[in-house]
Formats: C-alpha cells, structure tokens, sequence
C-alpha cells in the first residue's frame, strides 16, 4: 500500500519537477521524506511545505544538502489563524536558497528548536520569539532580546496588535496626527 | 565620592563652570565657525547622504569639516534620520559626551514628526523634547544640497550666536531629563549597561 | 678612613651579611629580626662609601689563610664597583624583606646570598671565587627552593652544570699553571700558550667552560630557562637582589675572564678572528644579541607579572653580555654603566612588583587594574622605573643604553646594534603592558581595598628610585668611577656631559631643555578650559552605556597580534627542549638500570670480567 | 652667563616650526583632497582646529597621567626639535647626537600612549597595543637605515652629519645609503603614522585610536605636538640624507620634497593590519637594511 502510493507520488514529482539541479535536489529530498511537498520556484530557488510536526526531522534531512541557516522569518495569517514560519536555508555546495514553510496555529504557537542542527537558530528564534510570541522549545535562552524591556510580551509585529494606541499610550502628545475620527492619513 | 554623588548619574555633565575667553573670545568663535567636526554616528537612511557631502561632488571638507569617529573631539551631531528609542539613548549618552560648545543638525522629517514612521512603536516622534536641536533640514531625505544649506545655517548662527543648543541643554535639563526619564523610564543608563553584559 | 681601619674593610664586608643573617635566624622575633637583618645589610654600604677614598686610589687587600690554601681578597675600584652597587641593592632589598617576610628562612638565606655575592666581587683567586659562587647559589637556591621544588630544581641542575664547568675549567688552568691567583694564571697561560706549552684547543676549552659556568648565572640565552621561574617564584623583595646583583656576579665573571687576566687578551687573539672581529668576542656579542632579542620578545608576551619582569632582566643582563662582547672602550663602559642602572631599575620594578603582591595577593595582569589612584607613591616610583627602563633621556637608563648603542656602531658590528634598537622597541612594549595592566583602567572591584605599600618597602624604592634620576642626569658621576678602572675612551666633560670620540650627550641640557619644552606645554594647558574629574566608566564605548560591573580594559593577550605573526617562532622553546632532555635522560638511566642491574649473578661476573679485560689492556694491571 | 643669541634663535625656531608644522599638516590634508578631486580645506585648517580645540568651553579629565600625557609628548617633541640643527642655526646640537633624537623623536609616543592608556577605554588600549606593536616592528629597519648612515660618515654628531654631506654629497648619492634612505622612507611612513600602518589611528575603525578619550585643550595639545613632530621628523630626515640646509627655505623645500613623497605613498595605499605590517617590516625593508649596513661596514 504504501509503496504504491509513494511510486504514484514519486510519478507526480517526475512530471511536475523539472529536469534541472534544483528538481533533482527537490526530488532527492522528497523520496527521503514523503511528508513534505516540494516545488521549484525559479533558478536557484526551491520550496517545502512540511507539517509543523515532522518539522525539526526534515530540517535535519535538509541539512545534509542545505548547510546554512538563514534566517527564520514568520509571516502572521491573522483571517486563517495561523502562523507561518519559514526557514531560509541556503546550499552552499549546490549554491541553491531553500524556503521551507510550516503553519502553526496562532492561538498554541510551539514548534521545537532547532538549535542543535544550526546553532545560530538561537538567535533567530529568540527574535521570533520576541515579535510574534512564537515559543520554541528547547532553546534556552528565550526572553527579552532586541525590543524595548515594555515591549516584551506584546508581539508587535502580531497583525493584531493594536499600534496607534500603543504609540498613543507612549508618546502621548506628540503623536499628533493621530485622530480617532480619521480613516484616511496623509504623512 | 561624595561630589560625584550630587552630580548624580550624569556625573557632572550639565553643573560644571564654563570658561570664559574673554580676550580672545572673536577668535575662538570664528574657529568654531571654520571648523566643525562631525561625530561619526549615522542613525537612519540620512546616513547614505554623507559619502557624497564628503567626496568629491560636495566635499564639506573645503569648510573645514570633518568627520570625526571620538566624540570627545566632535562639534557638531548629525542626526541623520529616524530616531528609535535604543538609537536615542545612545545619541543621548554621546552627545553629553561632547564638549561645549556643541551643534546638533537634524536631517529629515522623522526628527522633526516622526516622518513616514508617524505610527510606528518604535520611532521617536519629536526628537527636540529629548535633546535640542540647533538645526532641523526638512525633507525626506534631504539632498546634499539642502544638507550643505543646513550646515551654512549652522555656521551663521555660530557667528551670530544663535546656535545655543548646549546652553539651553544645560539651562534646561531638568526638562530633558524629565522627558528622557518618561520615554525609557528612571536609571534607563544603568540599566541599559547592564543589559548588555549578557552580550558579552 | 679612620672611622674603619683598613685591615676590618673587606671581612666587615664580606661577613656582616652572613653573621646578621645568622643572628636573625636565631633571634626569630619580629622587629629582632628585620632590626639585625637590615643592620646586616647597611654594614657592607657604611662600609664601603666609608672606603671610597682608599678603595679608588689604592687597593685593600686581605687574606685568609685556612692552612690548605690561602683565600685573597681585593677591595680596588672595580671590586668597590660592583660591590657598591650590590650593596645598594642588598639596603633596599633588606627594607623590601622587613615588610614582605615574617620567616628568620628568608633572612638568614638571602643575607648568605648578599655575603657570597660580595666574595665574587672581591675575590682574588678561583678558589675564593669559587668558594663564595656556591654560597651565593646556595642562598638563592635555598630561597626557591622554599616556594616551588620544581623551580629550584630547574636552578639547581643549570647552577651545577655551570658549577662543574667553573670548577673543571679552574682545574685545568691549575693543572697548566700550577697557580690560583687570577694575575698570576693569566700571566702563565699567556707565556705558555706563546711557547706553545697550551694547544689552542686547551685555551678555548677553558675559556668555554668559563663562558658556560658565568652564562649560567647571567641568564644568557639558552641557559636563561631557571630563570623566569627562579624569580618568580621567590620572595619578591629577594628577586630585587636576585636579579638585580646575583646577576651582575654572571656579567662580573665574564669580566674577569674578558679583563682582569689582561692577558687573555692574547688568548682571544690565539682564537683568531672573524672580519675584523675577535672570534672570542663575537661569539660573546651574539649570545648577547640573542638573548636581548628573545628574552624581550618572551617579556611582551607574558601574562604573569613576576615572569614579565624576569624575562625582561634577561633581556637587560643580554645588552650587558653584548656590550662587553663588542669589546671596544665606549661600549664596555656603556656595560658598566648598565650594571648600575639595570640593578636600580630592575631591583626597583621587583620592590614594586612585591609592594603589589603584597597588597592585592595577585600576580597576573588580568587580575590588576586602576591601582595608580590607590597606590599613588608606589605608582610614581613605577613611572621612574619604567622611563629608566625603556630609556627616555634625562633617565640612568638612557645614559648607560646610549653607550652601547655608540659602541656597537663605532665598532662596525652593525647587526649586534640592530638588535638593540629591536630590544628598545620591545622593552617599550612591555613597560607599556606593566603600565597599563596594573595601573590603569577599571579597577576590579576586589581591589577597592587595596593601601599604600608600607613604609619600609617605600624607603627601599626610594633607596633605588634616586639613583635612576642622579645618575641619569649626572652620568659624569659613574663614567667617571668607571673611567679609574677600565679605560673607557669616555671623555667626561663635566658631571652632566660625557662624550664619545663620535659621539656627544649633554643630559643637563636635555632635561633642562625638556623642563622649557614641559613648561612650554604646561602653558598652554593651563590656559585651556579647567579639567573636570570623570568617572572611568564615562568612557566613550560607541555610545553604550558602561557600567562599573564589566571591566572593558584588555587585559589578557594584549599582544596578540604579535603572537600572531611571531607564531612560527613560538612553536619551538628551549623550556620544552630541556624537559624533553630531562624525560629522554631519565629513560635512558632507567633503561640502563634495568639493562644492568638485572639481578643476574651471571651478568654482574660477565661485567667484573669485562671491567678486568679493559684495564688489562690499558696496561694498569 | 647665558647665550641670548641661542635663547632668541631656540624661540624663533619654535614658532617657525610650529607654523611650518601646521602648514605642513594642512599640506597634507589638501594634496589628499586634490588627489582624490576634492578641493580641500585651506592649507591654514589646522592651525583653526586647534584655535577652536582649545577654545573648548569645557574640559574633561581620567586622572594625573591623563592630563601629564599630551603635555609630556609636546613637551619631548619640543626637546627632540631643539637638538636637530635646523639650516643654519645650530640651536642645542652639539649637546646630543644623532641616537638621543633619535630616541627623542619616539619618546612623544610614549607620553601619548600613557595618557590615552590611563582613561580606561578599550578603543584607546587597542590604539596603544597597535601602536606599540608598529614601533616593534619598524625598530629593527630604521635602527639599521640609521646604523648603515653612521657607518658610513664615522660620526653621531648631527652638525658634523651635515658638513660632511655638504663636503662630500648628500647621503642618497652614496649607493648603499641609497639603500638605507629607501628603508628610511618606508619607516618613515609608520613614523608619521599615515598608510599603509595608520592603523593606530585607522580613523573609522576604532574612533580615532589612542586619543578617542582626547577632547579640547588636550586635543589642542596634541595636535600642537603633531605639528612640532612633524617638522622635527621632516627636518631630521633632511638632515640625514639630503645634506641638511644652509638656510631655512633651503630645508623647507627638503622637507617638502619628504613629506609628498609620505602624501603620495600614503593616498594611493590601502592600509596594513598589524600582524601584516609586522611581517612586512621584517622582510623587504629589513633586508634591504641588512644589505645596506653589510655594504657600508
């Protein structure tokens, strides 16, 4: 049963992949982990959607060809309610920039770290952290980091965030092209 | 110690007795005027403008400017661009570093408005409430052109004494302090020290 | 005069140390004690300035005679040389133990160093020479010895290497000349090595092994290993005698070998010679050059205070060894004169180095910092020191550096003079490295309690703190000394001005022109705005604030970018060289004990027969 | 009892020095900007920096030594000036040779770096470290130029230096002072302190090195001292190889000549880190000099 599903999903690949360095390098990493799904975006760019549980053991695969971690950048689906992390890896043998994108729901934010395959994950994931309040277990040092020590705890990059009246709240007075009234601002 | 104490966390920075040159005071100002050095301390997008002020194009030096990495040695702060809260701690601390008489030349909208980042959490809106500016250059960014005015401003107000940022710094401090003291809260500078040691 | 008669100027000398060192052993009471040990050490100076007249006009004799053989002792101008700079040193280095001993030990052994040191300086003869060396290493090893059993070991087998050597080289020279007196057995060797009685081989054997038993004690590279750790690890008051005088014994043996047997003059020129040089003399300007280039360059990349110090002795007894190696007049007197003013200087630098131990328990620079606010006497005293070592002009240290640097150039040996502009730079390095690891900077909140270093110590630095600054001004005053026994080809035009044939140096005019430059300069400060006291942590740090709680000085690997680009040198090191002798040696004696004392009653009659078979062919039997 | 003539003659050479100097530091500054298209500042800036530095209304302090510094340095820059034999005035020169200017001309060094190390910052302490570590490894080089020189006349004494050069040829006439003049030159730009070894200052690097901590009067002092220094240097390099002068415009165009050959090097070189420059010190230059002292032996 599962073989054939993993020879018709393999088909699939064949025909949507195309024969470049980048397919192959897609196709090989695929046919390691049947969980994930991989796309080839341009020259030089490849792409994963992975279940946020098997997240860190593909992360691992990947590691294998994509020695660099990047960045760990989140997008913040406020209407799906859910975030989106996606993790910049970079080949630099293959010389290929790998996006590998998980959801998470926004309300239980926890993925584990991955500190012990990149350890400079440390210190993208503490910036995670402190903008979208994303909890990553296993990294030890999560905590206040580069905001303002009022600031932590509040996520301000959170599409929900209310930031006029925050800015209100702090700058007070000179804040004064704000206006409750007003839908439209000219700067 | 004990008068280190009464200058409190600022350690004497404003309450100091100024020396006055009364002979040779002309000569002094008209050097002051012929030769400001700037803090090298770039904050914001401004800080793009200042290779073409210095090179060839515009070359500020021809005025005796020059810029300076020690602020010890610096006359005039250039603000160049929108001021964060962290930014202007720093700016802060450095510009009590200098010596009077000292200039301050903001670029920009952001000093003056907050500019484009008018609602954002993290951009001073008014950045004169903080520390006073001697001159505000108005645009977003200003070109060189508009910074060289600036400066010439600058400089006219030096002879003419107007530029007198420093004095009312001093005169005024407890205004400053007050407002430093709401946007980052009390001790902020021994705080701030202190959070960095986990840094290092 | 009158005050001493003549016949009581030598045993007063060599004795009194000794006696006092005894006493104070016995009268093991504070105040006792350090009362006996420092009356020990000021009879040698009363002593000898009382001496001065009669000591550099004439010479005072003395013999003792122990029935076997008879022990001659000189008191002339050179002897009264370096035993006044030796005793000068004994008077601070007495002070600096009141305050950091509280141990008879340390009296009795260090005062039994002071008596052996005397004995070289005014020996007449090897056996009185050799006498008094072993109880001057004795002494010292005795004072290691205490603190760390595997330095004073390292001293040890270095001391008794040179130890042999001196007593086989003495053998031979006696085995020749049948004579122990040092006039006299020159004066043999000479006519027998021009009668061709001595093979050329014997003359440089001998010369050889003087060299190796004197380069011991002067620490000459590669026989400097016991040294670094030898002053260390002692009582740092002592290591201001240590290394400021036990030293000098090293330099004064290469005297005696190079002058008071004037005629092995001929015996260097039996060597031959290497473009222009003295073969003899060259090989002793290299060793010297050598050690100046490696003991500085070991000195700015220490992180232990005391080993700082030490190696940079090295290095300084290194510009003596070279000087007398370039052999011609300016630069022998210029190694004269750096006797004097390495023993102020360095003895100084070790006071201080024991007034900081003292005070803070601590002995490596990341552990020191700001002491300069908390210890503003010993702090000026420092300064002194390290513009004497680092030779800015109105200092002795200058004075004596500037000699050799003269005769090195006019003596055409132009790399040896390189290498002392290269050791300059060095030392300039390293004092810079004291100045700043110790004494400035943010203070270790540790060290808020730290006082002023005690009185006694003070008057010690003091004691040598004077000399630095009158000898540096009036360097007439030692040419002149220098000139009554060695002629120097030094002209000294007055107290302040002396003048090679090439060569002038006017220091009154310096330092006078430098108070004008100073005044000058002073002027324009004052007229400046006042100077508002700040904090340290009112520093400029890119904008950061600093707080009192990290300590932002640099204090560990301050040089390390010549570590770097010395990396290929510091990869090979004579310390590691001889600990791999050493291992290789004790597995070779292990190997031939287990090879021959196997138990085998069988093997040990094979060894009687074999031992028989020898001696039956070389015909004893 | 006193020599007025040399008295007045030891002031006038000051101030003379002391313009020159600053009109030499504006030289430099404005044939770097015409090389590099600029215009420039005025020859006479820096004379109005310093008016300006030390009309500072206010001045700061880390203690004793960091005040004795900047006065120590001029004040041993004054003394270094005062015993070079200036064109045709003599001054202090028969009272030192050539090893005490030689040392003088370094010890200025010293007093700065005492002062900037004793206010504690890590910019300044990195400044002294690179500092002191250009010196050690520009010592061995520029002891050799001066050894081969000394060699060659048989004389320390700077007057005599520059008789026998006027009687037999400038020093750079002599082949293997050739030699040594190339080594000296290429010292000399680390005695300046411009590229390729400006790293002790290395301006947008760490803040301007050892005087980071340097502001007002005792900014003022210090640039009055490179001032000095800079005609002192200039000056004992004319004296040493191009024959001294025999009167002042003489040596000013000398030292002119020695310090565009420092401006042109310096703007078109990028800039040495210290471990390099030590490397770099220790091969060519230091070759050159070993074959230049063996050539003049």
């Amino acid at each position: 049963m599962d073989m054939n599903e993993n020879k018709t999903n393999e088909k699939v690949e064949e025909t949507r992949l195309p024969d470049t360095k980048e397919g192959k390098l897609v196709k090989a990493l695929i046919g390691k982990a049947p969980y994930a799904e991989g796309s080839v975006r341009r020259e030089r760019r490849v792409e994963f959607h992975v279940p946020a549980e098997r997240i860190h053991d593909f992360l691992e695969l990947a590691s294998e060809t994509f020695e660099m971690l990047m960045q760990i950048s989140v997008v913040d689906w406020l209407k799906e309610g859910e975030f989106e992390v996606v993790y910049q890896l970079w080949s630099v043998s293959e010389g290929v920039h790998a996006f590998v994108r998980t959801r998470i729901p926004r309300e239980d934010a926890k993925l584990p770290t991955v500190m012990d395959i990149w350890p400079v994950a440390e210190t993208y994931e503490r910036e995670a952290h402190e903008f979208f309040g994303i909890i990553f277990k296993g990294n030890p040092r999560l905590g206040p980091f580069l905001l303002e020590p009022r600031e932590y705890e509040k996520h301000p990059l959170r599409k929900d965030f209310n930031m006029l009246s925050y800015v209100k709240a702090i700058y007070g007075d000179d804040f004064d092209r704000y206006d409750e009234s007003k839908t439209n601002y000219v700067i | 110690m004990d008068e280190r104490k009464d200058f409190g966390e600022n350690d004497g920075v404003i309450h100091y007795e100024l020396q006055e040159f009364k002979l040779f005071e002309p000569l002094f100002k008209w050097a002051r005027k012929k030769s400001l050095w700037i803090v090298a301390f770039c904050t914001g997008c401004g800080g793009i403008e200042m290779p073409p002020l210095a090179t060839a194009r515009y070359d500020f030096e021809r005025f005796g400017i020059m810029p300076n990495p020690a602020p010890r040695m610096a006359d005039l702060f250039l603000i160049t661009g929108y001021v964060t809260p962290k930014t202007l701690k720093r700016i802060i601390i450095t510009y009590e570093m200098m010596q009077d008489p000292k200039y301050l030349l903001a670029h920009g909208s952001c000093p003056i408005n907050g500019g484009v980042y008018w609602d954002s959490y993290n951009v001073v809106k008014q950045l004169d409430k903080y520390i006073p500016i001697d001159v505000a250059i108005a645009g977003c960014m200003p070109r060189p052109e508009a910074v060289m005015d600036g400066i010439m401003e600058i400089m006219r107000k030096i002879e003419t004494g107007e530029a007198d940022g420093w004095k009312r710094y001093r005169e005024n401090y407890e205004y400053y302090r007050r407002n430093q003291d709401k946007l980052f809260g009390e001790g902020w500078r021994e705080k701030e020290a202190k959070r960095w040691l986990a840094w290092i | 005069m009158t005050l001493v008669p003549e016949a009581y100027v030598v045993p007063l000398t060599l004795f009194s140390p000794l006696v006092f060192g005894v006493l104070a052993w016995l009268f093991d009471r504070d105040w006792v004690r350090e009362t006996l040990g420092v009356i020990g050490a000021a009879v040698p100076l009363t002593v000898l300035s009382l001496a001065y007249e009669k000591a550099s006009s004439g010479t005072i004799s003395y013999t003792i005679d122990t029935g076997v053989f008879k022990l001659h002792f000189v008191l002339n101008s050179l002897s009264w040389y370096f035993a006044f700079i030796g005793a000068l040193v004994g008077i601070a280095m007495a002070f600096g133990l009141s305050s950091t001993s509280r141990r008879g030990y340390d009296w009795l052994f260090s005062l039994m160093s002071f008596t052996g040191v005397m004995g070289v300086f005014l020996a007449r003869d090897f056996v009185s020479l050799f006498l008094f060396w072993e109880l001057m290493t004795f002494g010292s090893f005795m004072m290691v010895l205490r603190r760390n059993r595997h330095e004073s070991l390292k001293y040890f087998v270095l001391s008794v290497i040179g130890a042999y050597s001196m007593l086989l080289a003495i053998g031979m020279v006696y085995a020749k000349t049948g004579t122990l007196d040092y006039a006299m057995a020159s004066q043999t060797l000479l006519l027998l090595t021009k009668m061709g009685g001595v093979s050329k081989a014997y003359v440089d054997t001998i010369f050889a092994l003087f060299l190796l038993a004197f380069g011991v004690k002067a620490g000459v590279v590669p026989l400097h290993v016991w040294a670094p750790g030898a002053y260390g690890e002692n009582d740092q008051s002592y290591t201001s005698f240590f290394s400021g005088v036990l030293s000098k014994a090293g330099v004064y043996g290469f005297i005696i070998t190079l002058f008071v047997m004037p005629s092995l003059y001929g015996i260097y020129f039996a060597m031959g010679t290497f473009h222009g040089h003295l073969t003899g003399t060259y090989l002793i300007a290299w060793a010297g050059a050598v050690t100046v280039v490696v003991a500085s360059f070991l000195a700015v990349l220490q992180e232990d205070i005391r080993k700082l110090l030490a190696y940079s002795s090295v290095g300084q007894v290194g510009y003596i060894i070279l000087a007398l190696g370039v052999f011609n007049g300016v630069a022998v007197g210029g190694a004269m004169f750096h006797v004097l003013s390495h023993a102020m200087f360095k003895g100084l630098f070790w006071l201080i180095s024991a007034a900081l131990i003292l005070r803070t328990g601590k002995t490596r620079f990341e552990d020191f910092g700001g002491l300069a606010e908390k210890m503003p006497v010993t702090f000026a005293m420092a300064l002194i020191a390290v513009l004497s070592l680092a030779g800015i002009p109105p200092m002795a240290g200058f004075a004596s550096k500037w000699l050799i640097y003269e005769g090195a150039i006019q003596a055409h040996m132009p790399l040896v003079a390189g290498t002392i502009f290269l050791g300059s730079a060095l030392a300039f390095a390293y004092v810079v490295r004291f100045l700043y690891a110790v004494w400035f900077g943010q203070r270790p909140s540790d060290l808020d309690d730290v006082r002023e270093a005690p009185l006694p110590l003070l008057v010690g630095m003091t004691v040598l703190a004077i000399p630095n600054i009158v000898f540096g001004i009036a360097p007439g005053l030692a040419v002149r000394l220098i000139n009554r026994f060695f002629n120097t080809n030094i002209t000294v035009n007055s107290y302040y001005s002396i003048s090679t044939p090439t060569g002038t140096y006017n220091a009154l005019s310096v330092t006078l022109v430098l108070i004008v430059g100073l005044a000058i300069a002073g002027l324009v400060y004052i007229y400046g705005a006042n100077a508002r006291k700040i904090k340290v942590t009112n520093t400029y740090q890119s904008g950061n604030p600093v707080t009192e709680e990290y300590n932002l000085v640099i204090r560990r690997n301050f040089y390390r970018p010549l570590a770097e680009a010395l990396d290929f040198w510091l990869k090979y090191s004579w310390d590691r060289f001889y600990e791999r002798l050493a291992n290789l040696s004790e597995d070779f004696a292990d190997w031939l004990r287990e090879g021959f004392y196997n138990g085998n009653v069988q093997s040990y009659s094979w060894y009687l027969a074999i031992i028989l078979l020898i001696l039956a062919i070389w015909g004893v039997l | 009892m006193f020599d007025w003539r040399l008295i007045l003659d030891a002031i006038g050479i000051l101030i003379y020095a002391l313009i020159v100097g600053f009109i030499f530091m504006g030289i430099e500054r404005k044939a770097m900007a015409r090389i590099q298209r600029r215009i420039g500042p005025p020859i006479y800036q820096p004379i109005i920096d310093t008016l300006k530095l030390l009309g500072k209304k206010e001045s700061v302090s880390h203690g004793f030594v960091y005040n004795f510094g900047p006065v120590f340095a001029l004040g041993v820059s004054i003394t270094a000036l005062l015993f070079i034999p200036i064109a045709n005035f003599q001054l202090f020169s028969s009272n030192a040779d050539l090893i005490v200017v030689a040392y003088l001309l370094e010890v200025p060094m010293l007093g700065i770096m005492l002062g900037a190390m004793s206010s504690g910052n890590p910019y300044s302490a990195l400044g002294v470290q690179r500092g002191l570590l250009t010196m050690v490894a520009m010592q061995l080089p520029y002891g050799l130029a001066i050894i081969a020189l000394v060699q060659h006349w048989g004389t320390f004494k700077l007057s005599q230096l520059v008789a026998l050069q006027q009687l037999q040829g400038w020093s750079i006439t002599v082949p293997a002072l050739a030699l040594a003049f190339i080594v000296f030159d290429i010292v000399f730009q680390a005695l300046l302190g411009l590229e390729p070894f400006d790293i002790i200052t290395a301006p947008a690097e760490i803040s301007m090195g050892p005087m980071v901590e340097y502001g007002g009067k005792h900014a003022a002092l210090l640039f009055t001292q490179h001032a000095v220094q800079l005609f002192a240097e200039t000056a004992f390099f004319a004296v040493l190889f191009f024959g001294g002068a025999s009167n002042l415009l003489d040596l000013f165009l000398k030292q002119l000549l020695v310090l565009f050959i420092a401006i042109f090097v310096a703007s078109i070189y990028p800039r040495f880190t210290i471990d390099q420059a030590a490397k770099f010190f220790w091969k060519w230059p230091t070759i050159i000099g070993i074959i230049a002292v063996l050539l003049t032996v």
